[in-house]
């Protein structure tokens, strides 16, 4: 219920339009500001702001619960935010679809669940979108697939389906599938956490892989190892805020805030 | 999977001991397995007697049914009526070659390893029913003019079912979309519109179609009486359908729907290329059980008046020529549907295990 | 996010199923000649009236009377459609359109003219309804029939006559009701009525189809009228004046003595009376929007209504019926047709 | 709803790239669309049956009907009007479903029990009975019981005798009808009385289990009172019942209760037929409960009958509910095939004879598909209430 009155106050109540292309901060390829949304009556997010460089590395942690899916899943919209600005690549999240459109060609996802399409092959899935969507060539698709796919280091796999591969092999297709659509961002959310531990680091050796050629990232993980090799900055949110936001040698040696300290406590002393 | 090193050993079981566990193990069961033992064998061996030992196989006229057992030479000398109906015999080839398209198109399907099925299933469904169109009603490419008043028994049986599901599927497929779409009043409509088919027994359903759809229409829009069953069939299978596919739907993971919107896929790119695909796969057992119990209901058009199998063997069953053949009759079209039922039954639980275990792995 | 263009498309065909291009309203005799055939509603199988062979081929009294029209307009007696109805569903088919002419052993009555948007055009039958009954139960009366079980068609004015009768008579009665004579039959070979009521015409028809059928009797009694003729649409009186006038043309051809042997010599006839029907003078077709030989044509390939009732039901038939009231009136029956002229 | 108008959110996009807008604007596209398309057809049908001077209207309903119906539940006769042989026929409809459900539903879990016996002899007949059944058309199935089983009874006159009280030949089966005298409302009294007792002695049993752990025979106990207490209020008023009995008059029995074979042949082939469905329903129901649960039964110390009445059989239930329902919807959609053997259901009373004597196809079948969309919404409301009586249970 409260979602619809939202959304109708918004729909009726809004007002002049944010123009997209005005840019103070230009060299921010993603800015959040002041952001809120609410799932009903529940206040999930609280007033988010956030400002990412092209290039920059983001690290994304917190106890469950705290947001921090959500967040990165509204940065390409699959989720609507109802209060505040999303601007990613000088355009603005609204409900036009346009800019939807653009967006989500703009910025690939890797989900947890790997959510590759099992009634297509490996290569196949990583064609998909720039044939339908991108309106490449069929050939000049598939040779791009394959390089990507070599290049997280399964092009053996090309023909097989995705239930024949292992989960490691999937993320890294998953990885590979965004990647085709020549992405300027990359979304992780929780890529490693539902594979088994002798799989995570062929993932995370490519996800460090991406980092080093300068792909703009925003990674939600509890892999602590990665974010302190890789990430420019830290973010540590609960309950919906951003707590603390700091490079990875200030932030795990030095938490300013209690809360952190005492996530940071509990994941790093097993 | 690897196989096991050392095949388990084999128990022997000797016939007396299977008895005693699977007939003996109480007092009760032994009781229970003595009673329904008798019962079965004083009911099947007069039975067996009646339809082969003391039956008539042979012979031209009905004088030649001398026994006590049935009369199979009625189905016989009939059984061009029960498979043609009117069709002229002339043409006959016509519906054979279908007979014989459908038969190359649908046995690979029960054939695990037989190369291209899919391909053959396909064409099934595509390409045959365009070739039934010219092949069966004629009037091109030289081919004679058979009315569909003419048609009649199996074939026209076949005729009804596979059509109404095949007509069926994309209007269920648009249905089940809707009863999903996030708008409130297109949701709205698919729900009354399924519901209400779903409610109406066919009977009504084909009465409407037979008389009444014409005072519906505009002054000189008419159809034949088989085209106007077969509107009211495929509307009202369609609802059915619907609901089929609506399972599919709902058993897609909310992940692939991500999937799709995070590789900027629009919404009928999306349904098309990533959940229909996964949805109709599953949801083929399903559609074959549709299938079968729409194949099974086609009868109801004998009460509207056209002759399909049993529409033919029980305008025959009276002919005075022959004695008392109804149960005859009733018994052949009973073993013709059954077979046929059974067979894609049997060919839907086999698929039905087959996918369940593809999803776990 | 644009799936809405989606449900919208799903909406259109739907609907486009339902809406669809209409063309115009066009006479009865127009729409026929176009479809170059005449669409007739017969039953589903009665010997002597409508009954189809193995081949699809109908024959009977009803199917001739479709098949003279046929000649008349189109001067080919075969180019005729026959639709089998069950009697419930024959007057929707032939309010709806889906048929032509209904000539389907109709019982001519005040409601059907009145209410239903209907006209007989005449009778081409005259029957009475009767009591089929086995004769193991040694009945020789309807009135002593009280407390039988009789099998009856469903939708027929018999179902109605049948109720008056008992009534009438303060006598009670079980009716069970059967979708179509075949079944009628097979209830009462069965066994599950003692009496079957139909149309006595139809009566010695569905005897014959008895396993046995000595084994049943047909009794004196006749109780009610049951005038049995062609039916078409209101509202196209030249249609109406079309399939009145042919039956009136056979009938006054058996009272000429034209037949189907001797008309091509009977076009030389002097008799004014002969030459109206045959088109040889005058303009009798025209005026009904026909041809002026459809006499002609319809004597020809159908024959008159003595060769058309004794080629289906007359005594040299398994129904072996006598003309009875059928006879012209000449010869003590009560069929009279309006001159020709 | 604590949020602020006042602030910056999302901007308006233009109006046809707004998809709410666009998303209201394809409903009303729709909703035109299907009014156009209902009212096209209206149109053309009220334009059609005037131009082909066809009556229109419900006054029909109150016109004298006429014709006989061999079977009513009602007090009928051919001087009643239309709109009561829609009654009888609903009421035949009605009859017919109720029974056939009943027994549908007792047969199916008899057979889908005895598929999962450990007796092989009554597991395979079981899935022979289901196998052979539910793969043949019913209305095959329904013609044969009526033509075929008709044909091999005998006529009233050598009727099967049972007692002289029961009779059974090719007119029906017939049975004895109680009639009640004067006093018998004292038997209808003490039953009631017994009910009441029945439902206070089981709340009392299971207070006293909750408090003292005993389990009081409820079940015996209860039947007992339930056989007692009327019957000993039927002795003291003087046995005030009296039996008509069926006996031949002229050509078939008259008095007592007549079961026609219409109504016998529609009724077992409609509860055989949808047995087989019920029966694999029921299997898979039972089926569907996990081992684990029989086991963690087992392990508990449960014996076998408590264990199918506490674990197994609550949640098979609600596994059984849904598919249960559309079987039963199917029955009552199904009983309209008794136009084709002549039982005067809804279908064959008043879509049939009534719509052919009054020519009002349009009313007479917009009535009939509004009774069977009703029986249908009825059906599926009682069982998505038992539903959810069984799905909280279970929480």
């Amino acid at each position: 219920m409260g979602n619809t009155m939202t959304d109708q106050t918004q729909a009726t109540g809004s007002t002049g339009p944010v123009p997209s292309q005005k840019d103070d901060s230009s060299s921010a390829i993603i800015r959040v500001e002041s952001m809120n949304k609410w799932y009903g009556d529940f206040h999930v997010l609280k007033d988010l702001n956030l400002s990412v460089r092209q290039g920059e590395r983001i690290v994304i942690c917190g106890p469950s619960g705290s947001g921090k899916s959500t967040f990165i899943r509204c940065i390409n919209r699959l989720e609507e935010h109802q209060q505040g600005k999303i601007i990613v690549d000088n355009i603005e999240l609204t409900d036009d679809i346009r800019h939807i459109d653009t967006v989500r060609r703009e910025v690939g996802m890797v989900f947890q669940h790997f959510n590759l399409f099992p009634h297509l092959t490996v290569l196949e899935n990583c064609c998909l979108s720039p044939i339908w969507v991108r309106k490449t060539p069929r050939k000049e698709a598939e040779e791009a697939a394959m390089e990507y796919l070599e290049r997280v280091k399964i092009p053996d796999q090309a023909n097989k389906f995705p239930g024949q591969l292992s989960g490691g092999q999937q993320q890294r297709v998953a990885i590979a599938r965004a990647l085709c659509m020549k992405p300027k961002i990359m979304l992780f959310d929780e890529p490693t956490s539902a594979l088994d531990p002798e799989m995570i680091k062929e993932v995370l050796d490519v996800m460090i892989e991406l980092a080093g050629s300068g792909m703009t990232m925003l990674c939600v993980t509890h892999e602590m190892g990665f974010a302190k090799t890789v990430a420019d900055r830290v973010i540590f949110m609960d309950g919906g805020e951003i707590v603390e936001e700091a490079p990875p040698h200030e932030f795990f040696t030095n938490p300013q805030e209690p809360r952190t300290q005492k996530f940071l406590e509990q994941i790093l002393d097993h | 999977m690897a196989e096991p090193m050392l095949k388990p050993p084999k128990v022997a079981i000797s016939p007396l001991d299977w008895m005693r566990q699977n007939l003996f193990s109480s007092w009760y069961n032994s009781l229970l397995t003595i009673v329904v033992g008798y019962m079965v064998v004083t009911s099947v061996g007069p039975l067996f007697t009646w339809l082969f030992f003391e039956a008539t196989f042979l012979g031209d006229e009905p004088s030649d049914c001398v026994g006590t057992g049935a009369c199979w030479l009625f189905i016989s000398q009939r059984l061009n009526f029960f498979i043609y109906g009117f069709y002229p015999d002339e043409f006959q080839w016509r519906v054979d070659v279908m007979f014989l398209l459908l038969a190359v198109c649908f046995v690979p399907q029960f054939i695990e390893r037989f190369p291209g099925r899919k391909w053959f299933g396909l064409f099934g469904l595509t390409g045959l029913p365009v070739v039934g169109y010219f092949l069966i009603p004629g009037g091109n490419f030289g081919l004679e003019i058979v009315e569909s008043s003419k048609w009649g028994g199996l074939m026209l049986t076949l005729i009804l079912a596979y059509i109404g599901i095949i007509a069926s599927l994309p209007i269920g497929i648009l249905l089940a979309l809707g009863r999903r779409s996030e708008m409130p009043i297109i949701r709205g409509i698919c729900v009354v519109f399924i519901e209400v088919w779903r409610a109406v027994p066919l009977i009504t359903v084909l009465f409407m179609a037979s008389v009444m759809l014409p005072l519906f229409l505009p002054d000189g829009m008419n159809f034949e009486k088989l085209m106007r069953a077969l509107i009211g069939i495929t509307l009202w299978q369609s609802a059915y359908m619907a609901e089929v596919i609506r399972g599919g739907l709902q058993a897609i993971p909310r992940g692939q729907y991500e999937a799709a919107d995070a590789l900027g896929l629009g919404y009928w790119k999306k349904t098309g290329l990533i959940i229909l695909p996964q949805a109709l796969k599953m949801v083929i057992p399903g559609i074959v059980n549709t299938f079968i119990s729409l194949f099974k209901d086609t009868t109801l058009v004998l009460i509207i008046g056209l002759f399909d199998i049993l529409g033919t063997v029980q305008s025959t069953v009276t002919d005075p020529a022959w004695q008392n053949v109804a149960i005859e009759g009733y018994v052949f079209v009973a073993f013709c549907f059954w077979v046929f039922c059974f067979g894609i039954s049997r060919y839907s639980q086999n698929l039905e295990r087959k996918l369940d275990t593809g999803h776990k792995t | 996010m644009n799936n809405t263009k989606s449900m919208a498309a799903g909406a259109v065909m739907l609907c486009g199923v339902l809406a669809a291009p209409f063309a115009t309203a066009a006479t009865t005799l127009e729409s026929v000649k176009e479809k170059g055939h005449l669409q007739c509603g017969v039953t589903s199988g009665l010997p002597g009236f409508s009954q189809p062979d193995d081949k699809g081929n109908w024959t009977g009294i009803d199917v001739d009377t479709c098949r003279a029209v046929a000649a008349a307009i189109f001067g080919d007696a075969q180019a005729v459609e026959f639709t089998p109805l069950t009697a419930k569903e024959r007057f929707t088919a032939l309010q709806s359109g889906e048929i032509d002419m209904l000539s389907r052993n109709t019982t001519w009555t005040l409601t059907r003219d009145a209410s239903l948007g209907l006209n007989f055009t005449g009778t081409n039958y005259y029957d009475g309804q009767g009591f089929l009954i086995n004769k193991d139960l040694g009945v020789n009366d309807a009135t002593e029939l009280d407390g039988a079980t009789i099998c009856i068609q469903a939708g027929t004015t018999t179902e109605l006559n049948l109720s008056d009768y008992f009534r009438a008579k303060g006598m009670e009665y079980q009716p069970i009701v059967f979708d179509t004579s075949e079944q009628t039959v097979q209830g009462f070979a069965a066994g599950r009525c003692d009496v079957l009521t139909s149309d006595r015409s139809q009566l010695a028809a569905l005897r014959s189809k008895l396993t046995d059928p000595s084994s049943a009797e047909i009794l004196p009694n006749t109780i009610s009228k049951e005038p049995l003729g062609p039916v078409v649409r209101q509202g196209d009186d030249q249609w109406f004046n079309i399939v009145k006038w042919v039956l009136f043309a056979q009938i006054n051809a058996e009272e000429l003595g034209i037949t189907s042997a001797n008309v091509e010599d009977m076009l030389k006839s002097d008799n004014p009376n002969v030459q109206r029907l045959l088109g040889t003078d005058g303009d009798m077709g025209a005026k009904l929007g026909l041809p002026d030989d459809f006499g002609h044509k319809v004597i020809k390939q159908v024959g008159n209504y003595g060769e058309m009732y004794d080629r289906n039901v007359g005594p040299d038939t398994p129904l072996g019926l006598d003309r009875g009231l059928n006879a012209l009136w000449t010869e003590g029956g009560i069929l009279y047709a309006p001159p020709l002229r | 709803m604590k949020k602020q108008t006042v602030d910056s959110r999302p901007a308006g996009p233009k109006p046809w790239y707004d998809p709410r807008i666009r998303s209201l604007f394809f409903q009303f596209v729709a909703i035109a669309l299907v009014f156009w398309g209902g009212w096209t057809l209206v149109d053309n049908t009220l334009s059609n049956m005037e131009s082909r001077g066809i009556s229109t209207g419900f006054g029909f309903l109150n016109e004298t009907a006429g014709f006989g119906i061999i079977m009513s539940l009602v007090p009928y006769d051919a001087t009643m009007t239309y709109g009561r042989t829609f009654f009888v026929g609903l009421m035949n409809t009605l009859l017919v479903s109720a029974m056939g459900i009943v027994a549908a539903t007792i047969i199916g879990f008899i057979i889908g029990v005895a598929r999962l016996s450990s007796n092989w002899l009554v597991a395979k007949l079981a899935l022979v009975y289901i196998e052979v059944i539910r793969n043949i058309p019913l209305l095959l199935q329904i013609f044969f019981w009526y033509f075929a089983v008709l044909g091999s009874l005998p006529s009233p006159r050598q009727s099967v005798e049972v007692g002289g009280s029961f009779f059974l030949n090719n007119r029906g089966l017939y049975l004895p009808e109680p009639i009640t005298q004067d006093g018998f409302g004292l038997v209808w009294g003490a039953l009631i009385v017994a009910i009441v007792a029945v439902v206070g002695l089981r709340t009392w049993a299971k207070r006293r289990q909750l408090a003292t752990g005993q389990i009081f025979p409820t079940f015996k106990v209860g039947f007992a009172i339930l056989v007692i207490l009327p019957v000993l209020a039927y002795l003291t008023a003087g046995a005030p019942l009296e039996w008509d009995l069926p006996a031949l008059k002229g050509f078939n029995f008259g008095g007592g209760i007549t079961i026609i074979p219409e109504l016998a042949a529609l009724w077992i082939a409609l509860s055989l037929y949808t047995a087989s469905f019920i029966a694999e329903i029921v299997r898979s129901g039972i089926l569907s409960v996990s081992k684990g649960q029989t086991e963690a039964a087992k392990a508990l110390g449960l014996p076998n009958g408590l264990t199918l009445r506490l674990v197994v059989i609550p949640q098979a239930m609600r596994v059984i509910i849904p598919p249960l329902t559309s079987q039963y919807l199917n029955l009552a959609k199904n009983s309209s095939l008794a136009t084709a053997i002549g039982y005067p259901d809804l279908v064959a009373v008043f879509m049939g004879t009534t719509l052919n004597q009054t020519g009002q196809a349009v009313e007479v079948v917009a009535i009939t598909m509004a009774v069977y969309l009703t029986i249908s919404l009825t059906i599926s409301l009682f069982m998505n209430i038992y539903n959810r009586a069984v799905a909280i249970k279970e929480r």
